[in-house]
């Protein structure tokens, strides 16, 4: 078994290495067939770990020890358990499908980039496995930045484009950020704890070992990280902007799996959040605030991957929602269905723009209905499930998410409810003015548009079947079913405490969320079916169009101050005040030699006159030898 | 007051004002007739504590040769009276002050050195002025230092040769 | 005869003699302030040897202590005599090139 | 007697070098000589401790010792690798007298080599001062248009320093109960009163102007710029190791007390210059003076976990001494093919590298991201362990510190994109075929991140010993 | 003993050699033979195999530095007329004459180095500063040659003056010339017994810093170096000045108690006033010449640490600072005396034209500044040491060393001139026997830089 799970995480870095250092050498389909089927592979490899573990419980791998030194050590242990082999299979399920789906999107591009491309994107799922296969916060960590620097090059892999680089680099600076509090997370830690084994860790005695303050700086410092991978207020606004690389990538990386990395790791360390309460409320906080902000941003934006970004912002809100609630089980159970959903949303999205030629602006859009048939009909499921129609996957989780919310605390769910309705509106105002009304683009654009080829299909229709009926792992009691999935995670999250509220205000509750869905879903429909809004009017439109301004908020206040900071350091301080005085003391020099040198005035009745003065003062100097002395004394013993 | 005090006075008042003479007299020539004074007056202190053959030489070698050494340097380059160039008077001043503080600082050290405090000069008895003992020691016990300030002259004989030969 | 009287004349000499050398400008005179200075020395270094020949002569009659300084007195001159031999030959020499013995001319060197 | 020719290899060649005084011989020799030990080095590093002793001064009790520990030889390796990689990497450029330059290089090795394994504090700062001075010809003689003045400074600063530390190896000396200049006997000096203080204080400018240290700083990022790449090499990747190989051989076990009483001011003062130096570096347009900020701050982090003195934190700095040895060496390197080629360090007028030239820009990439000390990269490893101690030390440092991750991140980033991505510069577009040498040496080092970077064990295994003597009592 | 007879000796023969022969080579060589002679007797007396006694009656005591210091010195006179013999020559026709000069300073300086009555003190100076004048004014066509001389004369006068009013002070105090004097020594009522004596010993220093021309009584020691014949500027800039220090440790090692504790303060005073002037009016000259003479004055302050302690680690200390010094300064000289003017920027390339020169030319430069590996290097540490071990506080030690980076400036001056700065060096025709002498120097001052032993072993035959 070791080996196999070895092999999950080697696998997808084999690829990495055949296709990095291969690059000039293999054509492009040995590069395509190479790159998904170790991803196939390891998927497989992810279902037979996953079926083992069903049986005979985790499993824990020790290959070497990264570090150890006589302080302290840190195993290279890889974990498989329940929690982390269900990330495994949608990690590498739906990279499989993604991967698939990339060989026919890029094959535009000429062999070397080809090959760049599926090895950042192999580098990726392998370090992705790591960050989820990781049995210490160290090795998590190491896959964290892993995955962080693929976006980096993924969003960046049209180099020769500034703002994409422009945009890759502001994911990576803001990634790091996060990155820098989950490490002093870790630091904390290892010196209360002296261990960052979860198996260590994540124990009551160890637990009790820490006081309230340090869980609650630990677990803030963890979210922190959670905030800069998840993209949460107020590290969220490098998301959106990652559209800049290709579409399989937003789907893969800023859809799927990276983004979900925080949930998992919240999850994977419930305990401690559970114990404090104070993280607990800023998590619900942030989440739910973030799920708002970004939904109203959606309704405005035009750009169909820009409306999806945002809108998977606000779905990781609700997963946050959900882990702050204590709803950790519902938080993974959306993090499936989302990425089953939103991989599916961003892979249509991809085959539309693939098929209006790099066009993404949906007011040029409309009336795809026809001429891109599976496209439309799996991007519809997509947003019926993201709206949260029962019985599609969308709805089964997010409910479940709200129900914790209202026992939690009934705001959390009103807040909720309203997102759920501004989701339900802004996918649907997509998918009308996307599908709907009639072609507003150019005729040339019309004429060549044709549905996209089988390789692109195949990852839409499966993922559509799956994000249909995905619900089915986490039917809840209420509906008959008997929720696998939170009997799944009972070792990792312990029971789910959901059994707060009676049936009926249950019943409530998702009457009302779905209906408040169902009417704003066909609002949208209704009002975007015939013509795509131009541009804002109002205030409030102008105001989310823009994004709250929040990107020049942040250049104004944050960006520009410190740079000019270091210019003034490096013009003013470096230049004149440091190196200023170094220079200073070998120009005081110069100037002494050129005023004692006067001395030296070539007179010698002045000379001798100085040496009578010079005897003079030796004499005195003599005559006051003990108060001089006193005064070297205190000068020098002094400090 | 006994002769020998007043001789004291006269001869030290003496030595001084034509010392002071030797400073403020604008001819050199006069200047070196002053310091042969002062040379007469220090070989008449010499005489008082009975150091005879100090006195001697004193007035054969300085008064006699060295001074007339300097009168011969002087008139062969006939300096005029008034072509020397005098010092500025702030620079003189000066000087006085410098001379005058090295002297109230010395003075100051001596009149503090309980040391010599009512020691008393041996005035005109005491053989070792004269030229017996004197003879003896110098070629008994300060043959040495004799032998070897030969070797001074010698080099000031060369040294006089390599700069005067033109 | 107290022999602090003796000290003071000295030093009233020896300090004449340097305000000579530090206020004439001709280098000769200067020369001449400078034997003055060592005529003071000599003439107290006589009355030092009186001084101690005096006290001496109370304990051991005949003694010739203080002597030395009565000889050292004598190499001074000695030496004095060697010095101006020389002192006088560079003044000539300076005064064959420059027709002048003013030392505030002596200013080519300097700095 | 191995290491003995650690010392005479290198000069043995120089001298060979500057009687044949063929250029087309000079690369070889060099090279080979630096191989020569490289293998030595390899060999002493698999082998246990080796030291050396021998009759020096016998009036001044002073002897001829040398002593290869744990941190002596991870730093003889380092100084092995640079030096035969700085001469192949640098092959092809153009210099006059040649045959003269790589002879003062090897002198410089010389010195180094000497630095590291003295244990007699006489004997150490000749070689401290032996090292200095060819620097100072190179610099000199073949640096750029403001190289006198520069380095001028540059020698006097450091020279100034290490006369402080004269001041203070005498003041050990007169009160060493058996008057000798070996380390060990200075391990058992009696203070009395300040005494302790103030010869650490000595020791430690010293140590703190070469490392250097906020504000003794200023000499550097002028000497980078100024002097011929290879040197330069020699100053970031191995000299600058110098300070921090003093501060842990001699004040970490000789004055204790003193070093605890410094250690707060101190990480403070390093902790400044490591924000100050990222930031400096954020506004960097000339490639050099980046790189050279960048050091600056690395080294700062690593003086701030050394005077943390935590034994993980120490343990890291042992690991980072190497591995951030061989990062810089890596950015030189790239640094001066586009240097050589473009005719041009200044960041604006590069671009499109990664079109140009695919493979300097990945070796490129990957130091880069060695410098930000990224996960699987050896700098990671030594990083992580510095923060540990120094968040052991003081959270609210380490955290103060850890800014400069994300700093670290931007200009690093900054460079890459500004070279490497974009269109085609014209400056770029200048280039001619890739320098096949310096991208080997390149490809090697990369190896080397990468390996240590995953499993950075040999390392920890090379400095345990010495780790042991500063902790274990 | 030995010494001062033959080098009286041969003082007369070198007179008499000019009208023997008129070939300056014979006269040269007659004159090195005559070096080689004293150098052997000296060594004769060290090691005791023979010596001429004679009953100096306690005024000339020979005690081991004394002896060694002669030898060091007359081995350097013997290198400095090696290498200079034809400069000297170049100097009116006086050949001879110079030689007979020479050595009769070398009588003078034997006798200061073995002096224990300060009449023979006194007779000494004179000895060597009598000839010294006349060197300085050798050049007679030379306005500088006789300004120099002059002043020279004029202020040594002077200071004699004060140094016999010193020596007079001190019979008042003791009625005796001789050092071994037993000196009242009592810190309780050194304000009321000692003053007399204290008074003539801080007169005796002051003349004593004239000759060995420590700040601030140093006035005559640039204009002096600076306008003597180069070559004879190099002998007093070390030959002479270091026996003015033995001269100086003789004095004041059995003497200063009277002075108690105002020495410490006497003398890092006068230590820091010369470091000051030397060193910082150093950096400003533009002439090669002039800033030599300000750094042997910055030289002497170093030299100057030796006084502060008291023990015979000191004397070897200050003997091979003389030797690393005089070497190292003897050699510049020599280089300096080929170069057609003596401003810096006339050594610009000359590494270009005579690599060789310039070579050793640096070497000589790091042994002045003392850069390790040179036997600079280690008189400074000596020197430092010694001062600790004396017990001198550490602000004196970082004066001093803060000084010493200053003198890198200025002697790294000229190393940048020679290798750095591109030019027509302004030197006359080397023959390459000339430069195999530097070379001997340079191989002296590394030698000793890595071997300082090989001095030190003769202390203790």
């Amino acid at each position: 078994m070791k080996i196999i799970i070895g092999f999950i995480v080697l696998f997808p870095f084999i690829g990495f290495l055949f296709n990095g250092l291969g690059r000039n050498f293999w054509s492009k389909t040995i590069i395509a067939t190479k790159a998904t089927s170790y991803i196939l592979v390891s998927f497989v490899m992810s279902i037979i770990a996953f079926v083992t573990v069903q049986e005979q419980g985790p499993i824990t791998a020790h290959y070497f020890d990264f570090i150890n030194t006589a302080s302290f050590k840190i195993p290279f242990d890889l974990k498989v358990d329940a929690l982390s082999s269900l990330f495994l299979l949608v990690i590498t399920g739906v990279g499989t499908l993604i991967h698939l789906y990339s060989t026919a999107y890029m094959k535009d591009e000429e062999a070397p980039h080809y090959a760049r491309y599926f090895a950042y994107l192999n580098l990726f799922v392998f370090s992705m496995l790591l960050l989820v296969l990781g049995d210490n916060y160290v090795i998590m960590f190491i896959g964290w930045e892993g995955v962080g620097l693929c976006s980096y090059l993924l969003i960046g892999y049209w180099f020769t484009n500034s703002t994409y680089n422009y945009a890759a680099k502001k994911a990576f600076i803001m990634n790091r950020i996060g990155d820098l509090g989950f490490l002093l997370a870790i630091f904390w830690l290892i010196v209360k704890l002296g261990t960052i084994s979860y198996g260590t860790v994540l124990t009551a005695e160890s637990l009790a070992k820490l006081s309230t303050t340090d869980i609650t700086a630990i677990t803030l410092l963890l979210f922190v990280g959670a905030m800069g991978k998840s993209a949460q207020i107020p590290l969220y606004t490098w998301l959106p902007d990652a559209m800049a690389g290709p579409t399989p990538v937003s789907a893969l990386i800023h859809a799927a799996t990276m983004v979900t990395a925080g949930i998992y790791m919240i999850t994977r360390s419930n305990i401690l959040f559970s114990a404090s309460a104070c993280t607990q409320n800023v998590i619900a906080i942030v989440g739910i605030s973030t799920a708002l902000l970004a939904a109203t941003i959606a309704i405005k934006q035009n750009d169909i991957k820009k409306v999806l970004a945002y809108s998977t912002v606000s779905q990781l809100g609700y997963m946050f929602l959900g882990l702050g609630v204590g709803a950790y089980s519902g938080a993974v159970f959306h993090v499936i269905t989302h990425a089953f959903f939103k991989a599916l949303l961003f892979l249509g999205a991809g085959s539309v723009i693939h098929a209006m030629h790099h066009e993404q602006d949906i007011r040029k859009m409309g009336g795809l209905k026809s001429k891109l048939p599976i496209t439309h009909l799996t991007f519809l499921i997509g947003c019926i499930a993201i709206a949260g129609v029962p019985p599609f996957s969308g709805f089964f989780s997010k409910d479940e998410i709200l129900a914790a919310a209202f026992a939690k605390n009934p705001i959390y769910w009103g807040l909720g409810v309203i997102g759920a309705a501004m989701t339900a509106f802004y996918m649907f105002r997509l998918y009308a003015t996307t599908f709907l009304g009639q072609f507003r683009g150019t005729p040339d654009q019309e004429h060549h548009l044709h549905e996209s080829p089988f390789a692109m299909t195949l990852p839409l229709i499966l993922l559509a079947v799956a994000s249909a009926i995905a619900g089915a792992i986490g039917v809840p009691e209420l509906m008959g079913g008997h929720h696998w999935l939170s009997h799944q995670l009972v070792p990792i999250v312990g029971e789910a405490h959901e059994a707060a509220l009676s049936h009926s205000t249950e019943w409530a509750l998702m009457g009302i969320s779905v209906a408040i869905a169902v009417t704003a879903l066909l609002i949208a429909v209704y009002r975007y079916k015939r013509q795509a809004d131009g541009e804002p009017q109002t205030a409030l439109g102008k105001f989310f169009y823009n994004k709250w301004y929040v990107d020049e908020l942040y250049n104004k206040a944050i960006v520009q101050p410190l740079n000019q900071f270091a210019g003034f350091l490096k013009n003013v301080v470096e230049k004149n005040i440091i190196d200023g005085a170094v220079n200073g003391t070998g120009k005081l020099v110069q100037y002494g030699a050129r005023q004692i040198r006067l001395l030296q005035s070539g007179q010698v009745g002045y000379y001798i006159l100085l040496m009578v003065l010079s005897i003079v003062l030796l004499f005195i100097i003599w005559f006051n030898d003990i108060a001089i002395l006193r005064l070297l004394f205190k000068l020098t013993h002094k400090s | 007051m006994s002769t020998l005090e007043i001789l004291f006075y006269a001869l030290s008042a003496f030595a001084v004002i034509s010392a002071i003479m030797v400073l403020v007299s604008k001819n050199p020539i006069h200047s070196v007739l002053w310091l042969i004074l002062v040379f007469f007056a220090i070989s008449g202190h010499y005489i008082l504590l009975n150091a005879q053959f100090l006195a001697i030489v004193n007035i054969i070698v300085y008064a006699g040769a060295i001074m007339v050494l300097f009168l011969f340097v002087i008139m062969l380059m006939n300096v005029k009276v008034d072509n020397e160039p005098q010092k500025k008077l702030l620079i003189k001043f000066i000087g006085v002050l410098s001379g005058g503080s090295l002297l109230t600082l010395l003075i100051a050290v001596v009149k503090q050195t309980t040391q010599l405090q009512g020691k008393q000069v041996l005035m005109k008895d005491g053989t070792i002025g004269l030229i017996h003992p004197l003879g003896k020691a110098l070629f008994s016990d300060y043959v040495l230092p004799f032998e070897i300030s030969s070797v001074l002259f010698l080099s000031a004989m060369v040294g006089a040769v390599i700069i005067g030969k033109k | 005869m107290p022999i602090q009287y003796y000290i003071f004349l000295c030093l009233t000499l020896f300090s004449i003699g340097v305000t000579g050398v530090l206020t004439r400008r001709n280098a000769i005179i200067v020369f001449m302030c400078i034997e003055l200075m060592l005529n003071a020395v000599n003439l107290l270094l006589v009355a030092f040897s009186k001084m101690y020949h005096g006290a001496a002569l109370q304990t051991i009659p005949g003694t010739t202590a203080g002597i030395d300084a009565q000889i050292f007195v004598f190499f001074i001159m000695v030496v004095a005599a060697a010095e101006v031999s020389v002192g006088l030959a560079i003044i000539v020499m300076m005064f064959r090139n420059t027709h002048s013995v003013d030392i505030n001319f002596l200013n080519r060197l300097k700095n | 007697m191995l290491l003995l020719s650690f010392l005479f290899i290198p000069i043995l060649a120089a001298i060979l070098l500057l009687l044949v005084k063929k250029d087309q011989y000079a690369n070889t020799i060099a090279i080979g000589a630096g191989v020569l030990t490289l293998m030595g080095a390899i060999y002493l590093t698999i082998n246990k401790t080796e030291s050396f002793d021998a009759q020096w001064l016998a009036m001044l009790n002073s002897r001829f010792t040398l002593k290869a520990d744990g941190l002596a030889k991870i730093l003889i390796l380092l100084t092995a690798i640079s030096f035969p990689a700085i001469f192949i990497a640098t092959q092809k450029n153009k210099v006059a007298q040649k045959n003269t330059f790589l002879a003062l290089l090897l002198f410089t090795q010389a010195g180094l080599m000497g630095v590291f394994l003295a244990a007699d504090a006489l004997l150490f700062y000749f070689f401290w001062e032996l090292a200095l001075i060819p620097v100072y010809f190179l610099c000199s003689i073949w640096g750029g248009e403001k190289r006198i003045a520069i380095t001028f400074k540059f020698f006097i600063y450091t020279f100034l320093g290490s006369l402080f530390m004269l001041i203070g190896i005498i003041l050990m000396y007169i009160n060493t109960t058996d008057h000798s200049f070996a380390i060990e006997s200075f391990k058992h000096v009696q203070f009395a009163g300040g005494m302790q203080a103030t010869v650490f204080a000595l020791f430690f400018i010293a140590f703190a102007i070469k490392m250097p240290i906020f504000p003794l700083h200023t000499w550097q990022p002028d000497a980078y710029e100024q002097s011929p790449t290879a040197v330069t090499m020699v100053l970031s990747a191995v000299m600058v190791k110098m300070g921090l190989y003093g501060v842990v051989r001699w004040l970490m076990p000789l004055y204790p007390a003193a070093f605890l009483a410094h250690a707060h001011i101190i990480t403070i003062l390093s902790v400044i210059g490591i924000l100050y130096a990222s930031f400096i570096a954020i506004r960097q347009d000339d490639l050099k003076r980046l790189i050279a900020y960048s050091s600056i701050a690395h080294i700062g982090l690593m003086n701030a976990a050394l005077f943390a003195k935590m034994q993980v934190g120490v343990q890291g700095v042992l690991t980072q001494l190497f591995s951030h040895g061989i990062n810089v060496l890596g950015l030189w390197i790239i640094a001066d093919i586009i240097e050589q080629q473009t005719g041009t360090r200044s960041m604006k007028a590069l671009g499109g590298l990664a079109k140009k030239q695919p493979t300097l820009t990945i070796l490129l990439v990957g130091f880069a991201f060695a410098n930000i000390a990224l996960p699987l990269t050896n700098a990671f490893v030594g990083e992580f362990l510095m923060f540990n101690g120094l968040f052991q030390f003081n959270p609210w440092m380490a955290a103060a510190a850890g800014v400069s991750v994300v700093l670290a991140a931007i200009y690093t980033l900054n460079m890459v994109q500004k070279v490497a991505y974009g269109e085609i510069s014209t400056a770029v577009n200048t280039m001619q075929a890739p320098n096949k040498n310096a991208q080997a040496v390149l490809i090697v080092l990369l190896v080397i991140v990468f390996f240590t970077g995953i499993y950075p064990q040999p390392l920890f295994n090379l400095t345990a010993d010495t780790l042991q003597q500063l902790f274990v009592k | 003993m030995n010494a001062i007879i033959i080098a009286a000796f041969m003082g007369v023969v070198m007179m008499f050699s000019s009208w023997l022969t008129t070939s300056a080579k014979l006269q040269r060589n007659i004159g090195l033979v005559g070096m080689l002679l004293l150098i052997a007797a000296n060594f004769l007396q060290m090691n005791g195999a023979y010596s001429i006694n004679l009953d100096t009656k306690d005024m000339l005591v020979f005690n081991k530095i004394g002896l060694f210091a002669n030898a060091i010195l007359f081995i350097l006179t013997f290198i400095y007329l090696w290498i200079n013999g034809e400069e000297i020559g170049k100097i009116g026709n006086h050949t001879a004459d110079f030689y007979a000069i020479f050595f009769f300073i070398l009588c003078g300086i034997s006798v200061i180095t073995s002096f224990n009555n300060l009449l023979m003190l006194f007779i000494g100076i004179e000895i060597l500063s009598i000839p010294l004048y006349i060197l300085t004014g050798s050049d007679k066509k030379n306005l500088f040659s006789n300004e120099a001389s002059l002043k020279y004369f004029l202020m040594g006068s002077f200071s004699t003056g004060i140094l016999l009013l010193g020596i007079a002070f001190i019979y008042g105090a003791t009625g005796s010339f001789h050092l071994s004097a037993p000196v009242i020594n009592t810190i309780t009522n050194r304000v009321t017994e000692q003053l007399l004596m204290s008074a003539g010993l801080i007169l005796l220093f002051v003349a004593l810093n004239f000759k060995v021309s420590a700040a601030p009584f140093h006035f005559w020691t640039p204009d002096v170096y600076d306008g003597a014949p180069t070559v004879f500027t190099s002998f007093m800039a070390t030959i002479v000045k270091a026996a003015g220090f033995v001269a100086f440790i003789r004095v004041f090692e059995s003497q200063r108690d009277a002075l108690s504790f105002s020495w410490f303060i006497i003398l890092p005073f006068v230590i820091v006033c010369t470091l000051l002037i030397g060193n910082i009016t150093a950096v400003f000259q533009r002439s090669v010449k002039r800033m030599l003479s300000y750094s042997s004055i910055a030289q002497a302050g170093f030299m100057l640490f030796a006084l502060y302690g008291r023990s015979l680690f000191n004397n070897e200390a200050i003997l091979l600072y003389i030797v690393a010094y005089s070497v190292a300064t003897i050699g510049l000289f020599a280089v300096l005396v080929k170069m057609k003017d003596y401003s810096f920027d006339s050594f610009n390339g000359l590494a270009k034209q005579y690599p060789g020169l310039a070579f050793v030319t640096t070497i000589f430069l790091f042994s002045l500044a003392g850069i390790p590996l040179t036997a600079g290097f280690f008189a400074k540490y000596l020197m430092l040491s010694a001062l600790l071990t004396a017990g001198a506080g550490i602000w004196l030690l970082i004066v001093a060393i803060l000084f010493a980076a200053v003198s890198v400036f200025y002697y790294f001056k000229l190393v940048q001139a020679m290798y750095f700065k591109t030019g027509e060096p302004a030197i006359q025709e080397l023959d390459n026997k000339y430069q195999y002498k530097l070379w001997v120097l340079a191989i002296i001052l590394i030698v000793l830089g890595i071997f300082p032993n090989l001095l030190f072993n003769y202390l203790y035959f």
